[in-house]
């Protein structure tokens, strides 16, 4: 039988994955893809709770989509802020984008 | 039923829906392709494998089989080898959704999902992914090149054809592919949105990478764009993908505005192939009647022409329904 | 629902095996050439220069970027386009003001040029 | 074992495999590609959890968007050259104590608290359901939505093109 509990621990575990992507990793849009994996692991959650917390209510699932929407955004403007800084520095890897001003 | 019948029902049908596509969209759309360009251009087309040509794919299909498979020294072999196997997987997960007939026992399907066309729409946005990674797979530019291109405009008429599903939707009131068929019943949808059936076919002849919109395969600049690199039967899986793809967007395009296998007299499975294989004439006629697009003039075409037109198309269909027939 | 579901996970199970099918079979028949130029990158029998992982024009990432804002615009759609029929003009207009905003900024693309390839 | 309890662990695995190449691999290119199956594993799970049409628009943006923009901007920048540069910086070491402790306290917290069941049933049709209340109470957040988008559009569109007219 697969509980609430079988998803939340799931999606800790995607989370600590994704946790360590974005601390771990050099390169800008890997850090993106570690923070992909946190939101998709919240969405996890909140799908979850949806389903065995919450069932009348569609509140979760709601939820859920507004995380993905923002997640678009997140990326779209992430990843065009990379891409500049990227044409102006040549570098993708944040240690070497240490100036605040060029 | 025990779970077990159900097993086997999904594996006989899984095992009939891929050989149903992979012989008549793949093998026959192949020579149908070329009979009809042949005839088009006064031609004969093939016509030395059996009797006037009919079994010219066959022959080749055994040929491909035989072909050693060759990875590239510089390709990346991972991404190399599951490109090919994503990108024909994704076109035919699109059949889940497709309604071929009906029956005594109900409508003809392998699944009627509540989300029917937004499945639809979502698997065959994952074969966008799949030639990227063939793409870059090869580490060949002329492949690269193709499957930027080719990645580029799929994106671009991704969003006319999800405008035109969500006015299909709004009229049926579902998103379910037999229900939508099921309201047709009376009127087809053809005839009161004969805009969105025009901006439908216009953008899958572009989804699928077919003349006029094939730039991304144009073979004088391109060789065979973004499969350059892939040798025998990985090459003829990739076809089958686009032909697969070709097929699904016509059999949609039937289920959407033709009524699906709704007609009198014939058996519907029938009607509905009539339906699929005028829809798959006009894309090879239309292959060989216009010139093939620049890439400005084709993202142009989707962003500043078909999807305004589609919108405004929506807000009008919405007025009528939710404000005049109220 | 699950059972449909179920059927569509068997469905890309048994489909992932049917296209993986011919590889079996080529790796029985077909031939293995020996030539070292086999392997090399097709160039219309030029050797290649340079390798093609390099960048390219970033057209193509401004139009999927417009792409991803539209797409996730639509997904919006999809869920009142089924309740569309018995919900009445209020509804109409909260959508309209919806698709509104979203033409504003098609409208804001286009002005600024990002919709032009040169 | 039931079929769901299959499916779940299946789908676990899957997503649990390829989050580990996402956040492990060397290879810039292997990891965003690793994110497809990863994403395709958690659209399963949502399946199971009765959230057809999240998981519907889990594949639509997710795997046929935001993945796309990713590819994208990979081979737009560092590309296959960036094969040989280090991908882990010098707190890999720290990162991954503090990732493995954080998932640690999350599970304990999961399989410990005695997680209260709610009542009621989910709706069979989840695409209707989301609808009624997008147009109904949620109206607010429906249009919010709308006016977040054309906000990173336009922030989207001015960052980039900036750089380009340069």
């Amino acid at each position: 039988m697969i509980t609430l509990g079988h998803y939340l621990v799931l999606s800790a575990l995607v989370f600590g994955l994704g946790l360590y992507a974005a601390l771990s990793r050099r390169n800008a849009v890997a850090m993106l893809m570690g923070i992909e994996l946190m939101l998709n692991a919240a969405n996890i959650n909140l799908v979850a709770f949806n389903k065995y917390a919450a069932p009348g209510a569609m509140q979760g699932q709601i939820f859920a989509l507004i995380v993905i929407t923002l997640a678009a955004c997140e990326a779209a403007v992430g990843l065009a802020l990379i891409l500049a800084a990227y044409r102006r520095f040549e570098t993708t890897y944040v240690d070497d984008l240490h100036l605040m001003r060029w | 039923m025990p779970w077990y019948v159900e097993l086997l029902r999904a594996v006989v049908g899984t095992i009939i829906i891929f050989s149903g596509v992979a012989i008549v969209a793949a093998m026959l759309g192949v020579l149908l392709e070329r009979k009809i360009s042949g005839w088009i251009q006064s031609r004969i087309g093939p016509t030395h494998v059996g009797p006037r040509g009919v079994l010219q794919t066959v022959a080749d299909t055994i040929k491909l089989l035989q072909k050693e498979h060759i990875v590239p020294r510089n390709a990346d072999a991972v991404i190399f080898a599951s490109a090919v196997v994503l990108v024909p997987l994704a076109a035919l997960l699109d059949y889940v959704v497709l309604p071929f007939g009906t029956t005594r026992w109900g409508p003809l399907i392998f699944r009627d999902l509540n989300i029917g066309v937004l499945y639809f729409a979502a698997t065959s946005s994952l074969i966008v992914l799949g030639i990227l990674m063939a793409g870059w797979g090869s580490n060949n530019k002329y492949a690269l090149l193709g499957g930027l291109r080719s990645a580029a405009q799929m994106v671009s008429y991704e969003i006319p054809i999800g405008l035109v599903l969500i006015t299909i939707a709004l009229l049926a009131g579902s998103l379910s592919t037999v229900t939508i068929v099921t309201m047709q019943a009376h009127l087809w949808f053809i005839v009161t949105q004969p805009v969105a059936f025009l901006i439908f076919l216009a953008a899958a002849t572009a989804e699928v990478n077919r003349a006029p919109f094939d730039l991304v395969e144009a073979e004088s600049e391109l060789v065979a764009g973004y499969f350059s690199e892939y040798t025998g039967m990985r090459f003829a899986l990739f076809q089958l993908g686009e032909y697969a793809e070709m097929f699904a967007m016509a059999a949609l395009a039937v289920t959407l505005f033709l009524g699906g296998w709704r007609g009198p007299v014939l058996p519907s499975v029938v009607w509905f192939l009539i339906k699929l294989y005028a829809l798959v004439f006009v894309f090879m006629w239309v292959r060989w009647t216009f010139p093939r697009f620049r890439i400005d003039q084709l993202l142009n075409f989707s962003w500043k022409c078909l999807i305004p037109l589609a919108l405004l198309n929506l807000v009008a269909t919405a007025y009528v329904v939710m404000v005049v027939q109220r | 629902m699950l059972l449909d579901w179920g059927y569509v996970a068997i469905f890309v199970v048994v489909g992932a095996g049917m296209v993986s099918l011919p590889f079996a079979i080529i790796a029985l028949l077909s031939p293995r050439g020996t030539s070292p130029h086999k392997r090399d990158t097709y160039e219309s029998g030029m050797e290649p220069i340079g390798q093609a992982w390099s960048q390219f024009n970033v057209r193509y990432y401004l139009f999927s970027l417009i792409f991803v804002v539209f797409d996730v615009e639509i997904i919006y759609l999809y869920p009142w386009a089924v309740v569309a029929r018995s919900l009445g003009a209020s509804a109409f207009y909260s959508i309209a003001a919806f698709l509104a905003i979203l033409v504003l900024g098609l409208a804001y693309a286009w002005r600024k040029g990002a919709l032009e390839w040169s | 074992m039931t079929g769901e309890a299959i499916a779940f662990y299946v789908l676990a695995a899957i997503t649990l495999s390829a989050g580990t190449v996402v956040a492990t691999s060397p290879n810039l290119m292997h990891s965003a590609v690793a994110l497809i199956p990863a994403l395709l594993g958690i659209t399963g799970l949502y399946v199971l959890l009765n959230a057809e049409f999240v998981a519907g628009i889990q594949v639509l943006i997710y795997a046929g968007g935001i993945t796309v923009l990713i590819l994208f901007v990979i081979m737009l920048t560092e590309g296959g050259t960036g094969l040989h540069i280090r991908q882990r910086n010098e707190q890999a070491a720290v990162a991954a104590a503090v990732a493995a402790a954080t998932a640690a306290v999350l599970v304990a917290v999961a399989s410990r608290t005695p997680w209260a069941h709610g009542a009621g049933t989910l709706p069979s049709y989840t695409p209707g359901a989301i609808g009624q209340s997008f147009l109904g109470p949620n109206l607010p957040l429906f249009e919010g939505t709308s006016v977040v988008l054309l906000v990173a559009l336009v922030g989207a569109l001015l960052i980039a093109r900036k750089e380009i007219r340069e």
